[in-house]
């Protein structure tokens, strides 16, 4: 059981998708601009992430390697992620339309999101199985989500902050980005625990 | 090298129908937005954003056709409001469409009113009272400001007055910083 | 032309940062008597560079500079970072720390009050992960006298004899060489660094320190949440992983008394700008970066993890504030009498 | 001290230098009747009144001059008998410097009365009760000038529980509640009483702070002496901890019942109401001696020879005020209420109003330029001393960037205006002018916001209006042709009888009916010019018809056949 901990663990703090792996950097960039676009982005990326995790090992196990097309891996995850970010933007439109304008072109941009792409194919590389590759997923989302909160809330005191006048905007959101990753470095060294 | 078509293909047809069926069951009617937009703006029906009146600008910008600096009733204030509710970036007033000025009502010039009711049939809100060859006058509650009665009038006598500050509706100052101009600049 | 309220109460933060430098100076007179003049020549060099950096700053960005430079707040991250670095670290090593935290980490944000993060541990931060190895070499108690240690910070650095790592890296490596198979108390027993509770020296200087917190709690500077609440969590983790596993776990003792512990308890983690406001987001607050400390300390890569805590903390403050305002008059649940 | 269980205490607030020793040396003296007295007309919270007089009429003392616009509103009196100069704009007692309109008095110095007598309020029904005290002038004298009568309404329940009377007064120089108490405990209590009826209230608690021990001493007598008329022990006199802001009306309730009222909510829900012990002195004036509300107990204090308190009419230039005080020459400003709350006068010749509870004659060495405002540190020192438990250096914080939206969110509307903060912060940043600033703000974008929305109503009914008269005009139009359609059919059937098919005839008689009207309308329009010419015309006519055959004859052999 606590390796599943672990694993979750891992994935959200130790090496966080955003701060570590510096993956999904253009939504995180993007949209965290307020604390409730934040959470919603989060929220879908989540979604998305872990069907993506496990439709992506379901595919992987069951048809790419029976039929030694390994090398199919990235295309069917890629196409498996865009139909799978297609449902959550219709039932986003559906329930909350004021998130889906605010989220804008960043709902779709989930499919290029490179964290959603690399965290499948990091749990093809770490052969784990079905319920680990669901978790790994879960708490890397989590942890994208974390990372895009932390930001939102930041940045929201920073909007009435007195930066200086070229530093206004993303070029002080990317200083506080990399601060933050020189924070979540604290964390280097805590997995070889498992 | 067939097994591989076969795959994507049949990966296409399951996931196309899947997104068939959620584009039927999850259809969306009319956008609620519009509403929101048009929540903010002045109401002036003023035209200077280039649609004819403040509804058709809203479903104009709820569509992404139209920028969300184009209303110079509605000012930098506006402009910052609509910023927040779309999530888009804030750009400064766009000089085409105008300067924002302040708030101002139009008067009408008893001398000069040779009573033609064109003004009246240009009002957009009915501010103006009066009837064919009789004196007409503006109710200045109702004024919005929006000059669309100035261009008919044949005689211009119509002049445009800044409301004046009174006791009641007078504001405190943002809090000058004498010592540091650049927090001034920031706030 | 100013508005009400027409007299105010005679307070200024020149004489709040003041107060805070004067709570620091028994702490950096134990830390002189035990390990030698270094640390003052470290903190001479860390305050000119930030007051220059400061002036730097404000001429950029057009602000009065007199008024600005007087309130000492400079001062006051760099006398922190002079006492986070080694004593014998090299100049260019604290003229960097010193920079990246007022300019970086302080004036890019908008100068004081607008910094989300802890200036000092910014600095702690960049230059452990970038020097790990100068950050490590630290001077043993008892080694006091002057000339090596002054060619150490200026001339070349022939180090051997001075240097050594601090107790908690020592017990660290020691712990986690799985051969050793050394216990905490085999490891604290033998060992010349270790004094009879945390580092040898290093004990008596957190009790300098203790001292200047208790001034500072007395002066109404610091509220009694955020140190109260660092210590304690500290006291009960370590306390009872101690209980739980003696071999492996140092117990509160060491881990109050040696390292960052006590001057973080009273004047990194009550950094107001950066941190929480609200009296339960300060418990919070310090309650998270005793946690993380711990961790670090135990698990971590790196030595003394109360940089990094403060840091992951720093990040965090802003949400903890939002959702732990406290009740506004009138919307007092409690409150018998609202009907 | 009668028995009054315990008291209960409210979070922050500070302990400023009171300096009320100077003004309560002296017993209240009454301020001559000024040369001239220029009474504003709008002097309380609500519509402004509408001017009864004209330049040149003659008025009594006490003769309404100013009629209530509305119930949320209060009238406005002469203070002294006179002839009225003019009714125009003068300068106001406001820090914005603006003009109002005001009622300018020349004084006649006969101080002539309008008929007074006293109001029987028990017979009355509440509701005439309360628009005597509109028309009285009775406002609240703490500083809000809020009407009275609206607060002298029981509210849902119908009965109070408890009425407080605040005779706190906890603002540095302010002491007019104070010398109150001490010479006039009677009248108070005969107001409180007045009160009490009218509210059906259960007991009456007079919160004074306790720095006051003459006012206390003189109030328990008179309490003491009221409970002996009532029979029961009614009336309790509390004394409060001195704290500033403790003569909040919120404050003090809290001291005294326990009860938070939180903002925005009338005080009446909670079965508590709070009056300033000026106002209970108004009441029984205007009630039991009919006279309206004139004139009131001002302290001028400050930089001055002798501070001291005064009766002062309504109207009376602060000038001609603070000149019987004998002010020291580097005196430089006038503020109206204390040094935590008042306000900077533009000039010295603005009149003393109903909200006129202290002139405090200010000057550099007494109240010193602050210094240079540095930015926040976050240190929550203000948040300590906030009575109404908000985080003020947040509001600062979105206020500073005028990020209105979060302001609200963090309570901006809960501020009382103390200066607690402002008085604490180490920075020195005048919080308080934030505040007010993003409040001024955020209420003019919603006056902006509810104009936009009657725009947007008056514009939509003038699209249905225009949409209305088309259709209608449309529908007039096919009525007419549709009418004159059917005449025409009507007479045609009567004509052609016989049995073709209806509409086809109908239809084929309409054309003949309107080839008809052509051929006999043409007729008798263009008669054929060859008819009748003169014989000249004739021959030379037929001589151009003789020339055009040659011509025809001398053509053909080159014409085509069909020409």
């Amino acid at each position: 059981m606590s390796s599943y901990l672990f694993i979750i663990l891992g994935a959200v703090l130790v090496n966080n998708v955003v701060f570590v792996r510096i993956l999904g950097l253009c939504p995180f960039m993007g949209v965290s601009k307020k604390l409730e676009t934040a959470t919603g982005m989060g929220a879908a990326t989540t979604f998305v992430l872990t069907m993506a995790c496990g439709a992506s090992f379901i595919i992987d196990r069951w048809l790419l390697i029976p039929n030694q097309l390994e090398y199919l891996r990235t295309l069917s995850f890629i196409v498996t992620i865009a139909a799978i970010v297609q449902l959550t933007e219709l039932v986003i439109q559906k329930t909350s339309p004021l998130l889906h304008q605010v989220l804008g072109i960043y709902l779709p941009l989930i499919t290029t999101n490179c964290a959603v792409l690399g965290i499948p194919l990091l749990n093809v590389s770490l052969r784990h199985n079905f319920l680990e590759s669901l978790l790994f997923g879960f708490g890397s989302a989590m942890g994208f989500t974390l990372a895009l909160v932390l930001f939102g809330g930041i940045r929201e005191r920073l909007e009435a902050a007195d930066v200086p006048v070229h530093f206004r905007g993303t070029a002080i959101a990317m200083i506080t980005a990399g601060l933050m990753s020189l924070a979540f470095m604290g964390f280097a060294g805590l997995d070889k625990y498992k | 090298m067939l097994e591989a078509l076969l795959v994507m293909a049949l990966g296409a047809v399951v996931l196309g129908a899947a997104l068939g069926y959620a584009a039927v069951r999850f259809r969306v009617e009319g956008d609620p937005l519009v509403e929101k937009i048009d929540a903010i703006l002045p109401q002036t029906q003023c035209g200077q954003c280039g649609f004819p009146g403040c509804k058709p600008y809203a479903t104009a910008i709820a569509k992404g056709e139209a920028e969300i600096n184009q209303c110079p009733p509605g000012g930098e204030e506006g402009i910052h409001k609509l910023a927040d509710l779309l999530g888009r970036e804030f750009k400064p007033l766009s000089a085409e469409h105008g300067i924002e000025k302040p708030k101002s009502v139009a008067v009408i010039d008893e001398q000069a009113c040779i009573g033609c009711t064109l003004c009246i049939q240009a009002c957009p809100v009915d501010a103006i009272v009066g009837a064919a060859k009789q004196m007409h006058t503006i109710v200045a509650k109702q004024c919005t400001g929006c000059e669309l009665c100035l261009p008919p009038c044949p005689v211009d006598c119509i002049s445009m007055q800044p409301i004046g500050e009174s006791v009641e509706s007078w504001k405190w100052k943002y809090p000058v910083f004498k010592i540091n101009p650049t927090q001034r600049e920031a706030a | 032309m100013n508005n009400s309220p027409y007299f105010l109460q005679p307070a200024s933060v020149q004489s709040v940062m003041l107060r805070v430098l004067l709570a620091l100076l028994p702490g950096i007179a134990v830390y002189a008597w035990f390990f030698g003049g270094a640390v003052l020549v470290q903190i001479v060099l860390a305050s000119i560079t930030a007051l220059a950096a400061e002036a730097a700053m404000l001429k950029a960005r057009g602000k009065p500079l007199m008024m600005f430079l007087g309130d000492g707040s400079a001062l006051v991250t760099a006398w922190l970072i002079a006492l986070t670095f080694p004593p014998i670290a090299p100049w260019w090593l604290t003229v960097i720390g010193v920079l990246a935290a007022i300019v970086i980490a302080k004036h890019l944000y908008g100068g004081l009050g607008q910094n989300p993060f802890n200036p000092a541990m910014v600095a702690f931060a960049l230059m452990i992960v970038a020097y790990p190895s100068l950050m490590s070499q630290w001077s043993a108690a008892g080694f006091t006298d002057f000339a090596p240690q002054w060619n150490a910070i200026f001339g070349t650095r022939q180090l051997d004899a001075l240097t050594m790592a601090t107790p908690l890296d020592a017990l660290r490596t020691a712990l986690h060489t799985p051969e050793a198979r050394a216990t905490v108390a085999g490891v604290l027993g033998n060992d010349a660094s270790f004094g009879n509770i945390g580092g040898k020296g290093w004990e008596w200087v957190a009790a300098g320190y203790f001292i200047g917190g208790l001034y500072l709690l007395q002066q109404r500077i610091i509220t009694w949440h955020m140190p109260a609440a660092f210590l304690a969590t500290l006291f009960v983790i370590t306390g009872g992983f101690a209980l739980y596993d003696p071999g492996r776990f140092a117990g509160p003792g060491f881990h109050l008394f040696t390292g960052g512990a006590m001057l973080g308890a009273f004047f990194i983690v009550t950094d107001p700008v950066s941190g929480c406001t609200t009296p339960r987001g300060k418990l919070i607050f310090a309650a998270g970066i005793a946690l993380l400390t711990w961790i670090i300390r135990t698990f971590g890569a790196y030595p003394d993890g109360i940089a990094f805590a403060v840091l992951l903390m720093n990040i965090a403050a802003p949400l903890i504030d939002m959702y732990t305002q406290p009740p506004v008059f009138g919307h007092k649940g409690k409150k018998g009498g609202s009907a | 001290m009668t028995a009054l269980q315990r008291l209960f205490k409210f979070n922050g607030g500070v302990k400023p230098a009171y300096n009320k020793e100077a003004s309560t040396g002296l017993p209240i003296a009454v301020a001559p009747t000024p040369t001239l007295l220029v009474i504003p007309l709008h002097q309380s919270i609500g519509g402004p009144p509408r001017p009864l007089v004209k330049a040149g009429e003659r008025v009594l003392k006490g003769q309404r001059i100013g009629d209530a616009d509305g119930n949320v509103s209060s009238a406005v009196h002469a203070s002294t008998s006179g002839t009225v100069v003019a009714v125009e704009m003068r300068l106001m007692p406001h820090t914005s410097g603006l003009s109002a309109m005001c009622v300018v008095i020349e004084p006649d110095g006969r101080n002539e009365w309008i008929p007074r007598q006293p109001f029987d309020f028990r017979s009355a029904s509440p509701a005439a009760s309360r628009d005597f005290l509109r028309d009285a002038g009775v406002v609240g004298l703490g500083g809000a000038v809020f009407p009275s009568h609206l607060k002298l309404n029981a509210g849902k329940q119908g009965k109070l529980d408890v009425l407080v009377l605040n005779g706190a007064e906890c603002e540095p120089f302010i002491t007019c509640d104070d010398v109150l108490m001490r010479e006039r405990p009677e009248e108070i209590i005969k107001g409180a009483v007045i009160m009490r009826e009218m509210l059906s209230a259960g007991e009456v608690l007079i919160g004074i702070e306790d720095n006051k021990p003459a006012a206390i001493a003189a109030m328990e007598i008179a309490a003491r002496a009221a409970n002996r008329v009532a029979g029961a022990n009614v009336y309790k006199v509390g004394s409060v901890p001195t704290r500033y802001p403790a003569g909040g009306a919120k404050q003090l309730i809290r001291v005294l019942t326990g009860i938070e009222v939180p903002h925005g909510e009338r005080s009446t829900d909670y079965g508590v109401q709070c009056f300033n012990v000026g106002t209970a002195y108004a009441i029984h004036e205007a009630i039991e001696l009919g006279q309206p509300l004139i004139s009131r107990i001002v302290t001028v204090a400050g930089n001055v020879g002798q501070a001291r308190n005064y009766e002062v009419l309504f109207g009376t230039p602060m000038k001609d005020l603070v000149a019987l005080c004998a002010p020291l020459p580097d005196s430089d400003r006038l503020i109206m209420g204390g040094p935590m709350m008042g306000f900077r006068m533009p000039g010295d010749d603005v009149p003393v109003v109903k909200a006129t509870n202290c002139v405090l004659v200010g000057s550099t060495a007494l109240f010193p330029p602050p210094p240079p405002e540095m930015p926040c540190i976050r240190c929550g020192e203000c948040a300590k001393a906030c009575p109404a438990d908000l985080q003020p250096f947040e509001m600062y914080w979105f206020s500073r960037a005028k990020i209105f939206g979060k302001a609200q969110e963090y309570n901006l509307f809960d501020c009382i205006e103390c200066g607690c903060c402002a008085y604490v912060c180490p920075s020195r940043i005048p919080l308080v002018d934030y505040y007010r600033f993003a409040k001024s703000e955020i209420w003019a974008r919603e006056v902006e916001k509810e104009a936009a929305d009657v725009a947007r109503d008056r514009y939509e009914f003038r699209l249905l209006r225009e949409e209305r008269e088309k259709q209608e005009k449309a529908a007039k139009l096919a009525a007419k042709t549709a009418a004159g359609r059917e005449k025409a059919a009507a007479a045609l059937a009567e004509a052609a009888k016989p049995a073709a098919t209806p509409e086809e005839d109908a239809k084929k008689a309409l054309i003949a009916a309107a080839l008809e009207r052509a051929r006999t309308e043409k007729a008798r329009v263009h008669p054929e010019n060859t008819a009748d010419l003169t014989p000249e015309q004739q021959a030379e006519v037929t001589a151009i018809e003789a020339r055009r055959a040659e011509i025809r004859e001398m053509a053909k052999p080159h014409l085509r056949p069909d020409d």
